[in-house]
């Protein structure tokens, strides 16, 4: 039997030793040139950290690749963020500068840093979900294509933006609570194939999935129904019981969410709403997608205070005005019918004309 | 790779962002489950729809997770796609990688997979995209010989993740990565032997910040805050209106609890610590002049999750402060609490969130033993439903 | 989905070595399954755990939770892996002629 | 009066404020019915409980509802309160009386019954409190005599009511009172004739106020407002600051929009109409200075209850603005609309909140013909839960 | 068959002639002594309404006293106000004065006007409806006469302040806005009479009554069972199921409830949230209920900003704080169960200790 | 609660004057309750309300909303009331001797 439970290799392993020596003793840090992090301890000591987007999926060529970087300006310290980005942590600042050279002749990008738009936080897609509604490494590509000068620092924005992209309302981008998010859905109700679900169908499982109660036993097929009146369409019952599908590559693609987030700053986290119910699958560009959001940002950018995330900014103008400076229609799909739709409702006479 | 053509794909590798199509590419040049991989994708692209099969319950020894089955439902025109599980490895706290490290991983992988990776997955593994059943047990052996282990997956304590905090950032009030760390190495059992209901996550950031996004994404999130004053620099925010900062515009006004005064006479920044909240704002914006307080710990948050099945929830607070210390025994005996309760009383995949929507914040505070507390709510309740235990009642007359 | 000859009888089964068709499962067709999971040798113990499973399966459509398994059958998660390496879900559940499991044991 | 004693009551006598216990007092000296209702409360208040029966089903011919019956359930002691309905009389829109109309309402109600009232009921009646069953009739002729007409009870149109709105107010955008007296009228079938599955109450408050509380407290609450711009009398705003009103502190920063901004050069306050949305509040504070737009008319909110059953609601944006004028034909479409949709689909005692709640307000506004419009919520749905029509998409490839 | 459906006395046939003629024309209003309104038209034309506390229950004498001072300074003409205060309609200033003097000479309370805490709006308690569980002129009368310098205008308040009296949960006051309400509350489930239950109860209406599905059809009894575990005591079901009874004199009281308003002034209308659980009947004095009430309106008053209404106030210094300054317990009847329960909870690290 | 005698039958009814046990109920008992709620005399009409309120009540165990009484009837609610001038409710239901409705008809 092979060894078990014995866990990560330990972190401390992984530092250099200009963060040993000032672990918990950080200062304040400063952004020299976009995409640069120069942190500065109290003992004085100094690391300059240079993020670089990544595609997330990577190779083996690419894993090497910043690694021989890491090696030659680094002594071999290198670290991801929590968006994906890779950090080369610099302890000698007179290789900053070389860095910075290599990485732009290797044509990495440099960014993601403060007023920045940084990496999308994205999910498997086709690539590797079977429950992928669309292909979430294309959206994000092409999004972040679009959207580079935002990350690089050429265009700033008036404060972060995060943006996430999931294939499904599984989300596991945790789009919930992006200032943008890119949600695949479905559009048609799920088909069960009764005969398959006589065999394999763990009945009462495949109810409770089901977040609006639309299922209920068919005990002549032995199997279930679904209520067409009832479905929300999220197939969460799919992903519990495979003689139940709903891939329908005419209907399937994808919304998009605004206004939500996660830091404390300012005001509590919030989740993100409903801006667009629905945008085809157009691959390889989806060019809707790539047009809307660019679009978002650029409202938002333009009338945002400096500071002002994408839910703040919504929050003091009112959604009434969001969807008029957007210009995008709002309709019954925007209207809450889950759970707590009631709290949403507006019980005020405040609002816009 | 030239027998075949991925036209639309190809669009993709333009432009200046990195693209996973070039990744696929290259690492296509010596794996056939790349090339597959492309090809299938390259057909999805055309079909706009996936072409994974449902389902996939593959392992390897002694263990009940950390690997998702993966088969193609194309298998005669892929058949090196045929199976591409995926194993998810346990990344280490914080993502800190030697270049070294990283090469013995490449090493491994290139030997019994794609040559594909996601670094990392949104939970925070390190994710091998794409290997046959066969390689994967001798494909974890070798893992194991260069100090790599599988993280979470099904009904377990997911890998456990958190913002870079105490190694790089000015701003941690705690130690995220230790905790982590220390987390891990303790619930390895739990991590990869799945016996919950259904997954369970923990992240830590280690400010309000929450940079490792955790109280949207953990059903249990450590966040680290202080409770004393936040620390003002004097000299250093006279440094900062020297070079024209608005100090009013910027920081002043935009505190959300009106904390902050600005004395211009004194030219002194006072903040007033009843009243602020650590909502960050200050320090971010003037990291050389406002620094957090010192007596630091971690606000708990329980039952962050996504949509399914009863809407998104953002972590509610559980623990407005615990002190962060090791062996962090005060965390764990919490979370063992938690969990306990969880397994014992969760239907098949109920999230903790969920389950505690069920049957009641206020009854869920009683099993666990924590006292209500109003940093628990936005606001006390305002429908008139209020249950009574009989013994809190006298015998009727 | 493919076919295997055991005892003689073609059985499908799925990619992950689950029979399709619980209902034709029966207990000669255990040890071939035992064989797939690295189950060295079926003891009284495994076929508590199998017949626990069936039974409960019979009773409520889906399988128990693990914690229940462990309860009901009084073996320790431990325990449970030693007599089933692949651990309950992907092991005893295939043993057990269930259909795949999608979340619990 | 002498041969009973009400011990706990007479305390209630003591002190300044207007005592309801003398009002039954005096009541008491010409009607035996008041005398036991006092002596009953004393027994309520000796025994912590009241003591009437469940249920009462009495009436008079011809309506359905505007009685509510009631039965002492100790009427051997207290026998003339074995019986003691009270009528529900609509009264005067606005709460208007001249001193002729309310001494010919005592006359017939001393006639028929206690010589007690509500001054008014909270849904607005008169409510005359106490008599017989055999009385009930006779009374309400006699109250018909003198032009008083029965209000609503059951499921009804429960009386409609308002606040002072043009009569006396010069915040009034809409006529409250003579909406309420068209409504009142043109609805006096339903309001007498229970035939829905629940009551349905319509209030009017002339401006965003809401001095008639209405929406918190009816099904339909109409609210004046206006969507032009807000009038400012520049002349009088000087006044007021003149006299060391501090405009910025009191107005300019508590406007929740920052629609309005003090020119201190100029001496002029401005106000962003875009921005503003009708709050008031600077209207209110400086009523001299600054008054409501021309461009009035109502916006109209939809399912305000309190708890029972599934939780208090205020109102909701149903329409954001619609035109008051008589005979108020696109109101009375409106409200026509909805209940007849409410009556065919409700179940037994479900408020119309509630059946909105139950079926999506969307699928209400698209049965009713309303467009939806980001006014009708605080904010999007933050769910993915979204339902679409099948003749929404496409048929399946 | 008596004459029907000829509805109200037309309210224009009600007005004095200055209404009549200003009608719609009002300009703008001061208040030239605590609890007298001095309305000025366009025309120049001036109203003075002079209001007075009423106790809501009346006697004839009332209704003939107030008449006959109505004729004597008002040409007749009076109104009540939405909170069952009596206004006196003066047109001719002239007997204003004589009228406040005769007012104070018969103990009527002039006050309620502007920055004064107003009548309350209460239900009818004991006195005539059969679900109270408390009675609401009562304690309204020791409130009041506790804050009558409220009233008048003696001691001022930073803003207005309502408080509603409802006998049970149905709160026919509609306490679920208000600054302070007292509601009626039961902390005993129900008792079913079976026998009674099988002959009268409409099963199915009254499964439907309950809040939390508590009640079960008992089909042996012919009659229901209530689940302990589930009923929230509200005593809906005793209302449609005369069977069913709920009152219970050694555990019934009252709970306390702040921070509701309904004008969309500044804030948008809320509803008032539980301050306090539970306090005991306590006739005729209800002390505890007044004490507490007193006590809310002064830390209230000592804290918020003028203008500031007691929810706005909350909102500014939030909860925790407020049950700090009040010194009221926290617990677990505060945190709420029912359907939307989890939107009151808090998923933000900003609070205060 | 009192009783009153009905051809010759010891009836209890409540203060509302609707009987108590609705089981006891049988035709002969309406038109004393018709003479209660002034309904002249008894026509067919009267007898296809009732008899409808009976079965309906019977069947689903609580009185019908007025909508669905009238829709089911056919009779305009302006009828129901001169049927029963009291009423569906108060006149109506206590005829067929439905318990005290709590809310419907
Ligand atoms: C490196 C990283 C942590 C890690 O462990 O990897 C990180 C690091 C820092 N964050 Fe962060 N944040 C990182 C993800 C996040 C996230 C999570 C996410 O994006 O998924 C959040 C919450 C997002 C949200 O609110 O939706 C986050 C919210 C913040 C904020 C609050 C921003 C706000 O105003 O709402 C700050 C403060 C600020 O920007 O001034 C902050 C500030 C910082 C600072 C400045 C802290 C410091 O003093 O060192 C660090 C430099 C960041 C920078 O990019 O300018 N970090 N930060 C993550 C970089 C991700 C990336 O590649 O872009
Ligand atoms: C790989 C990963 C996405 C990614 O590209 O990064 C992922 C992939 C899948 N997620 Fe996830 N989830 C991943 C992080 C998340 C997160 C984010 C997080 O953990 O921070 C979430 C949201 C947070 C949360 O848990 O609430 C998330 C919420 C879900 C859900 C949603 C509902 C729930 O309550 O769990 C499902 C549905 C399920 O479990 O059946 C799901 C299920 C799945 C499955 C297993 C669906 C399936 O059965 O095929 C996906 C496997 C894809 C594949 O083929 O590899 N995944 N999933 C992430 C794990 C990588 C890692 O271990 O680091
Ligand atoms: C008299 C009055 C209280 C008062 O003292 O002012 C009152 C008294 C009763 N209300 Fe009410 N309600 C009165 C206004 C209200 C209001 C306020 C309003 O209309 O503005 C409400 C809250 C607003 C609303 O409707 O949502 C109100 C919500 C209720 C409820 C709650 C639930 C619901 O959804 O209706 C009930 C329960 C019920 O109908 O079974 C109720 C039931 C009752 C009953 C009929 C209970 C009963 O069956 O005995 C009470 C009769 C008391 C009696 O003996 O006279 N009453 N009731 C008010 C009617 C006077 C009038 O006609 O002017
Ligand atoms: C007479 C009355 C209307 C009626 O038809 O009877 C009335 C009349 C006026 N109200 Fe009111 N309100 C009246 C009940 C209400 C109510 C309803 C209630 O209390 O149940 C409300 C909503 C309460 C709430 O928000 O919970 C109400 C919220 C207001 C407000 C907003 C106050 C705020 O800041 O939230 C104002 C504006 C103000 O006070 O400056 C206002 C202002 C006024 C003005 C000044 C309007 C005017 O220019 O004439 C009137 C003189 C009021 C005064 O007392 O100072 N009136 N007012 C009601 C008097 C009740 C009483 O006897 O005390
Ligand atoms: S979001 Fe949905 S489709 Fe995408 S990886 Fe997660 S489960 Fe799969
Ligand atoms: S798709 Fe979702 S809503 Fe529809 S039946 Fe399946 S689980 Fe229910
Ligand atoms: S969460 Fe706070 S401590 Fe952690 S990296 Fe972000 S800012 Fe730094
Ligand atoms: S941390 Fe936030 S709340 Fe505290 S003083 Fe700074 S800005 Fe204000
Ligand atoms: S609601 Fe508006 S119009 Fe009506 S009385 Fe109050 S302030 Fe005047
Ligand atoms: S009415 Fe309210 S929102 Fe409009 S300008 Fe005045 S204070 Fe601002
Ligand atoms: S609040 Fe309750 S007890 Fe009071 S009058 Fe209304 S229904 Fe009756
Ligand atoms: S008292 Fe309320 S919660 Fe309890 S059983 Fe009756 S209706 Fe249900």
């Amino acid at each position: 039997m092979a060894r078990t439970d014995f866990g990560p290799p330990d972190f401390r392993e992984m530092l250099p030793p200009v963060i040993k020596e000032n672990y918990g003793q950080w200062k304040y840090h400063t952004v020299p040139r976009p995409g640069v992090l120069k942190h500065v301890s109290y003992s004085g000591a100094v690391l300059h950290s240079v993020r670089v987007a990544s595609p997330r999926l990577v190779s083996s060529d690419f894993i090497r690749d910043i690694s021989d970087i890491a090696e030659k300006y680094c002594d071999g310290f290198l670290r991801f963020t929590t968006r994906n980005n890779v950090e080369f942590l610099v302890s000698d600042e007179a290789k900053l500068q070389p860095l910075i050279d290599e990485l732009d002749a290797k044509d990495y990008l440099i960014g993601g840093v403060g007023l920045s738009i940084s990496n999308i936080v994205h999910t498997q897609g086709w690539i590797h979900c079977k429950s992928a509604v669309t292909d979430a490494s294309g959206i994000s590509k092409n999004i972040m294509e679009d959207l580079k000068d935002y990350f690089t620092g050429k265009i700033k924005v008036p404060s972060r933006l995060r943006i996430a992209v999931a294939c499904c309302v599984n989300m596991c981008g945790a789009c919930h609570c992006s200032d943008i998010s890119i949600v695949g859905i479905h559009r048609t109700i799920p088909r069960v194939n009764d005969e398959l679900a006589s065999k394999i169908c763990e009945i009462p499982t495949t109810i409770a999935a089901c977040p609006t109660g639309a299922i209920r036993p068919n005990p002549k097929a032995k199997s279930v129904t679904i209520n067409s009146e009832k479905c929300m369409m999220c197939g969460n019952c799919t992903a519990v019981c495979p003689a139940i599908k709903i891939m329908d590559p005419v209907n399937d693609g994808v919304s998009i969410w605004v206004g939500g987030k996660l830091s404390n700053s300012r005001k509590a986290p919030m989740f993100s709403k409903l801006a667009i119910p629905f945008i085809p699958n157009n691959p390889p560009y989806w060019p809707e997608v790539t047009d809307a959001v660019r679009h978002l940002v650029e409202v938002w950018a333009s009338h945002a205070r400096e500071g002002e995330r994408m839910g703040e900014w919504i929050e003091r103008i009112g959604w009434e005005r969001f969807f008029k400076l957007t210009d995008l229609p709002f309709t019954n799909k925007h209207i809450d019918d889950f759970t707590h739709a009631t709290t949403t409702f507006r019980s005020s006479t405040q609002f816009k004309f | 790779m030239d027998e075949f053509k991925t036209p639309l794909l190809d669009e993709l590798e333009k432009g200046d962002w990195p693209s996973f199509v070039s990744e696929i590419k290259k690492a296509a040049k010596t794996s056939p489950g790349a090339a597959d991989l492309l090809r299938q994708l390259e057909l999805s692209y055309k079909e706009k729809v996936g072409h994974w099969k449902h389902g996939g319950i593959v392992g390897v020894r002694g263990y009940g997770g950390g690997v998702v089955g993966r088969y193609s439902d194309v298998p005669e025109e892929f058949p090196h796609v045929r199976e591409f599980h995926t194993a998810r490895v346990n990344q280490v706290a914080g993502f800190f990688y030697t270049a070294e490290k990283l090469r013995q991983l490449a090493d491994v992988w290139d030997k019994y997979g794609s040559g594909l990776y996601n670094m990392h997955g949104s939970t925070g593994d390190i994710i091998l995209l794409g290997t046959t059943t066969e390689n994967l047990q001798p494909c974890v052996d070798e893992l194991s010989d260069i100090g790599f282990d599988l993280g979470g997956s099904g009904g377990a304590m997911r890998t456990l993740s958190c913002c870079v905090g105490k190694a790089r950032c000015e701003k941690a009030c705690i130690d995220s990565t230790d905790i982590i760390r220390d987390l891990t190495m303790h619930y390895q059992d739990v991590i990869h032997r799945p016996q919950w209901p259904y997954k369970f996550k923990i992240k830590v950031s280690a400010c309000p910040n929450d940079c490792a996004a955790a109280s949207a994404r953990s059903d249990l999130a450590v966040m680290g805050v202080w409770r004393d004053a936040l620390r003002i620099d004097q000299e250093a925010v006279r440094e900062y209106i020297a070079k024209g900062f608005k100090i009013n515009e910027q920081v002043v006004n935009k505190c959300p609890t009106e904390a902050l005064s600005w004395d211009a006479e004194k030219q002194e920044l006072n903040v007033c610590t009843e009243e602020c909240t650590r909502c960050m704002h200050c320090i971010n914006v003037m990291p050389k002049a406002i620094s957090i307080g010192k007596e630091t710990g971690a606000t708990l948050l329980i039952g962050g999750k996504v949509p399914v099945v009863k809407g998104p929830m953002i972590g509610w607070v559980l623990v407005p402060f615990m002190k962060m210390e090791p062996p962090y025994t005060e965390l764990k005996d919490l979370v063992d609490k938690i969990t306990d309760w969880w397994a014992d009383n969760a239907k098949n995949r109920e999230r903790v969130g969920e389950l505690i929507e069920r049957v009641g914040l206020a009854n869920f505070l009683e099993v666990i033993g924590l006292k209500p507390v109003p940093q628990m709510v936005k606001a006390p309740r305002h429908n008139p439903y209020i249950f009574w235990n009989p013994e809190e009642v006298e015998k009727r007359g | 989905m493919s076919m295997v000859e055991i005892n003689g009888q073609q059985i499908e089964i799925d990619e992950d070595g689950f029979i399709v068709d619980p209902a034709v499962w029966n207990e000669g067709l255990v040890s071939y399954f035992a064989k797939q999971e690295e189950v060295p040798e079926l003891t009284e113990d495994h076929w508590k755990v199998i017949n626990y499973l069936r039974q409960y399966f019979k009773q409520f459509g889906i399988a128990p939770m693990i914690r229940k398994l462990c309860k009901d059958t009084g073996f320790t998660l431990k325990e449970i892996y030693e007599l089933f390496p692949s651990g309950p879900a992907k092991g005893a559940c295939k043993l057990a002629g269930l259909p795949k499991p999608t979340g619990c044991v």
